[in-house]
């Protein structure tokens, strides 16, 4: 798992990183923040893999990435249980 | 409401619609022959951060298109109800969207009106009506302007580009209009 | 892995629209400053548009300059302080309409300075307007029926129009569309900003950007038009590297 | 219901547009600049459909420069901006001034100096009427306070323009191009004498060559000679063309002064004094240069003092102080920065000041 922290604050809601992930473990909240955005949230640290796309995307530097421990499933298991594409379809 | 003149504050985020809801206003003034100022706050952000229109209504010439001290606040969240509530005249009014403010605020010598705003709007399919629904609560508490102008204003702006947001927003204007509570 | 906001990007929410190019671009160049460890002998030149307020987020000397202006004041400063280490921000209307003058011959005279370029093909903060680099059959609010080669011309090419020039160092174009694109952005920025401290004249990287407000599309819709649309009619690449 | 009005609500900047197009503007050349920019966006589609030429220029002094050549071609044409906009075109509004070309100028002026703020300010009159580019040139500078007078008004400009062969410069702000009122858009009839525009370059089949120039220097009394001429030509100017409106002045001891935006805001001002019983008029230049002198001496021989209030730090006050040769006291209140006054400070000024 990774370290990784989205600034609610920070983010005003573009929801490129949740396109960037590539396992499609962020959403979108259901509640607005005090600019009155919704916010991306990690839907699953445990098996983040901190591989820091959605940092590198985020226009609003709201997602910081403090170091990263082994995940507790192997990323190639992580890629086939759930995939970025599933999950679009859901928010589309 | 001094010399027949009406001055109307409406502030919300920006992407709430103030500003189309001030242009209605305005229109369906003149549709009706009076005397109308509108203005909107514009700035550099285009998106994001408030927004607010305001809009002078009166019978006789409109000297200054500035609202200082509004009779009637139109409000669509909380940071704005907080913003503008210390400006509103003595025995004014504020018009607020209860589905985005929680806190109706402390003063004693306004009238209150809500509409669950949002929320109404949301329930007909398109959560970006709100601003008209708040209209509805507004016109069926003042009267200051007949709902038919209001509904020819919102057919004048939609009609040559987006006929298809007639319905909806007149919609809203109704139940804006019959949703309307006293606070 | 780490990954945290760069020290000379202040802590403060910046005033761009949701999925805009700037905060990207921004955290980059500010990233190219710590990593070269730059930030006390940096100084930067805001332009007019969006970005005219990025001395509110970047955490070094900073000066605001007229319109299309920049690349004129940081010759200046440049040729008085060659120590230190100038860059230039400028979006599409700055650098290649109102400036163009500017920016030639800055480019021309082979000024050791960095220039970094936002194009994304509308004037943003005057609400969406014709740029210089908006794509032929893209709506903006002055060619309500698309841009017409005929009328306005063909989008201009920064990139291509300064590589015959014999003072320009490096030219490369980039995106800030994907994560990819991001990463490759940062690579170009800092060999911008490390031939400034070679000596080895005028460097400028053009970054495609997204503007979903004044495009009137959705944040990911934008990306798709950058990756779609203009990286087809500004290919990516190297265009001069001497 | 009463009847449908004749109204429609605009914007100042789409007013605007739209009374040039009525007015058979044909070219239109400009920057983005806010806030002015509905004029470029509105023409941008309706001038073309009118049969008239859109052109966004690179930059500010493009522009200018565009309208030199269109005004050559015998065009009406215009061109609109914001103070720092403005600024950049000073050295196009010598050199047309100097070839005495007529064009159409339109500064909706923000704060300032410098980059200023987008909010409405009159920071620009001095640069307005007192030259603003090189050399010894005046502008016709009009200043509307409604929307419907920026109707008016802006079809006027290109008739002043032909008829006097100078540039003319409509000086409004922030506010009243952004704002929206009802307006009558009435049918364009021309005001003054059109005389036939025999400095054309068209091409010289049938006739001698025209030289449009404004370099002199030969034979030596050369500028010396077009100077004297100018400066006759603007006397003459400023003999026919002084506009001035007053309001409730004929008793009044106190007469404030203000022009554009402010002069309305005054007004209510004026309105709350006399409900106290205060002697109190208006008088608001609707030509800034010329500037009409004369209506402030008729005025000032009444009143026993003078108010100017303005959007900046005081300007027009010199020109009002001038007018009545200093033989009133003159007292101002202001708002510079991209700040308005209210009626009721403005009101608040009266009472301090009322004698």
């Amino acid at each position: 798992m990774a370290n990784i922290k989205i600034d609610a604050e920070r983010c005003k809601g573009c929801c490129l990183c949740v396109s960037e992930c590539p396992r499609g473990f962020i959403r979108m909240s259901e509640i607005f923040n005090k600019s009155g955005n919704l916010f991306a949230e990690v839907t699953d640290i445990e098996n983040c893999t901190g591989c820091a796309l959605c940092c590198q995307i985020c226009p609003d530097m709201a997602i910081e990435i403090e170091g990263k421990k082994k995940p507790n499933v192997p990323v190639k298991e992580i890629s086939q249980r759930r995939t970025n594409k599933e999950l679009m379809t859901k928010f589309e | 409401m001094a010399n027949n003149q009406t001055r109307i504050i409406i502030a919300g985020f920006g992407g709430q619609g103030v500003v189309l809801a001030g242009n209605i206003l305005a229109r369906a003034a003149v549709i009706e022959d009076k005397n109308v100022t509108g203005m909107i706050s514009y700035g550099a952000e285009m998106r994001g951060g408030t927004a607010n229109a305001t809009v002078v209504i009166s019978d006789e010439k409109i000297a200054s298109p500035f609202v200082e001290v509004p009779d009637v606040a139109i409000i669509m969240n909380q940071p704005s109800l907080d913003k503008f509530e210390p400006d509103i005249a003595s025995g004014g009014l504020a018009v607020i969207n209860s589905t985005m403010v929680e806190d109706a605020g402390s003063r004693t010598d306004i009238d209150r009106v809500s509409v669950g705003a949002s929320e109404i709007a949301n329930s007909l399919g398109n959560a970006r009506v709100a601003n008209v629904v708040i209209l509805g609560a507004f016109i069926k508490r003042t009267g200051i302007l007949q709902p038919r102008s209001i509904v020819r204003a919102i057919d004048e702006l939609f009609s040559t580009k987006k006929p298809a947001f007639i319905e909806i927003n007149t919609n809203a204007f109704n139940a804006g209009y019959e949703g309307a509570k006293s606070v | 892995m780490q990954f945290k906001r760069p020290k000379t990007i202040k802590d403060t929410q910046t005033h761009y629209c949701p999925g805009c190019g700037h905060g990207i671009v921004h955290r980059l160049v500010a990233e190219v400053i710590d990593e070269l460890g730059l930030r006390e002998k940096t100084i930067g030149t805001a332009p007019v548009g969006c970005s005219v307020l990025l001395y509110n987020y970047f955490d070094c000397d900073i000066i605001e300059c007229a319109h299309g202006r920049p690349p004129a004041v940081a010759t200046a400063i440049k040729r008085c302080q060659p120590d230190k280490v100038v860059f230039t921000y400028q979006g599409d209307g700055d650098i290649a309409a109102i400036g163009t003058a500017e920016l030639i011959h800055a480019a021309n005279r082979g000024e050791n300075i960095t220039a970094i370029f936002v194009n994304n093909a509308i004037y943003g903060m005057t609400g969406g307007q014709m740029a210089p680099t908006t794509l032929i059959g893209q709506k903006t609010t002055t060619t309500q029926n698309g841009r017409d080669r005929k009328k306005q011309g063909p989008p201009l090419k920064v990139c291509e129009l300064l590589a015959s020039l014999e003072g320009v160092a490096y030219l490369q174009r980039v995106a800030v569309s994907t994560a990819k694109d991001v990463i490759i952005a940062k690579k170009a920025i800092k060999k911008a900003f490390q031939n400034q401290l070679d000596g080895k004249g005028y460097s400028l990287v053009e970054v495609l950007s997204m503007c979903p407000t004044d495009w009137k599309v959705t944040p990911k819709q934008a990306v798709d038009f950058v990756n779609n649309e203009m990286k087809a009619a500004f290919p990516l690449g190297v265009y001069k590297d001497v | 219901m009463s009847k449908p009005s004749k109204k429609i609500l605009l914007k100042g900047n789409e007013v605007l547009s739209q009374a040039a197009i009525n007015a058979g503007c044909g070219f239109f050349a400009g920057y983005p600049i806010t806030p002015q920019n509905e004029v470029p966006e509105y023409l941008s589609k309706a001038l073309p459909e009118a049969g008239g030429i859109f052109i966004q220029a690179e930059s500010e002094i493009a522009a200018i420069n565009m309208l030199f050549g269109a005004s050559a071609s015998g065009v009406r044409c215009m061109t609109s901006s914001s103070s720092p906009g403005v600024s950049l075109k000073q050295e196009g509004i010598s050199y047309i001034a100097a070839a005495e070309l007529p064009c159409v100028i339109v500064n909706m002026q923000r704060g300032g100096p410098g980059l200023g703020n987008i909010r409405a300010a009159q920071g620009d009159y001095f640069q307005s009427v007192k030259g603003g580019g090189h050399g010894d040139y005046r502008l016709i500078v009009l200043a509307p306070s409604t929307l419907q007078e920026i109707y008016e008004l802006t079809m006027n400009a290109f008739d002043y323009a032909d008829h006097y062969r100078n540039p003319v410069l409509i000086l409004g702000d922030g506010i009243l191009g952004q704002m929206a009122e009802p307006v009558e858009l009435t049918k364009y009839r021309p005001i003054v004498d059109l005389p036939e525009k025999d400095f054309v370059l068209d091409g010289c089949k049938g006739r001698e060559r025209r030289v449009i120039k404004t370099l002199l220097l030969q034979p030596a009394e050369a500028l010396i000679e077009f100077n004297e001429y100018l400066k006759k030509k603007y006397a003459g100017i400023e003999s026919e063309l002084k506009l001035c409106q007053k309001y409730r002045c004929d008793d009044a001891d106190l007469v404030v002064a203000a022009y554009g935006i402010t002069a309305r805001i005054a007004e209510g001002a004026v309105d709350m004094a006399r409900d106290k019983g205060l002697k109190v008029g208006l008088i608001r230049p609707i030509t800034l240069w010329p500037f009409p002198d004369e209506d402030f001496r008729a005025v000032a021989e009444q009143a026993k003092k003078l108010l100017v209030v303005e959007m900046s730090n005081g300007q027009m006050i010199e020109d009002v102080k001038l007018s009545i040769e200093c033989s009133r006291p003159v007292e101002f209140y202001g708002t510079g920065g991209g700040w308005y006054p209210t009626s009721e400070k403005i009101m608040e000024k009266i009472e301090s000041v009322y004698e």
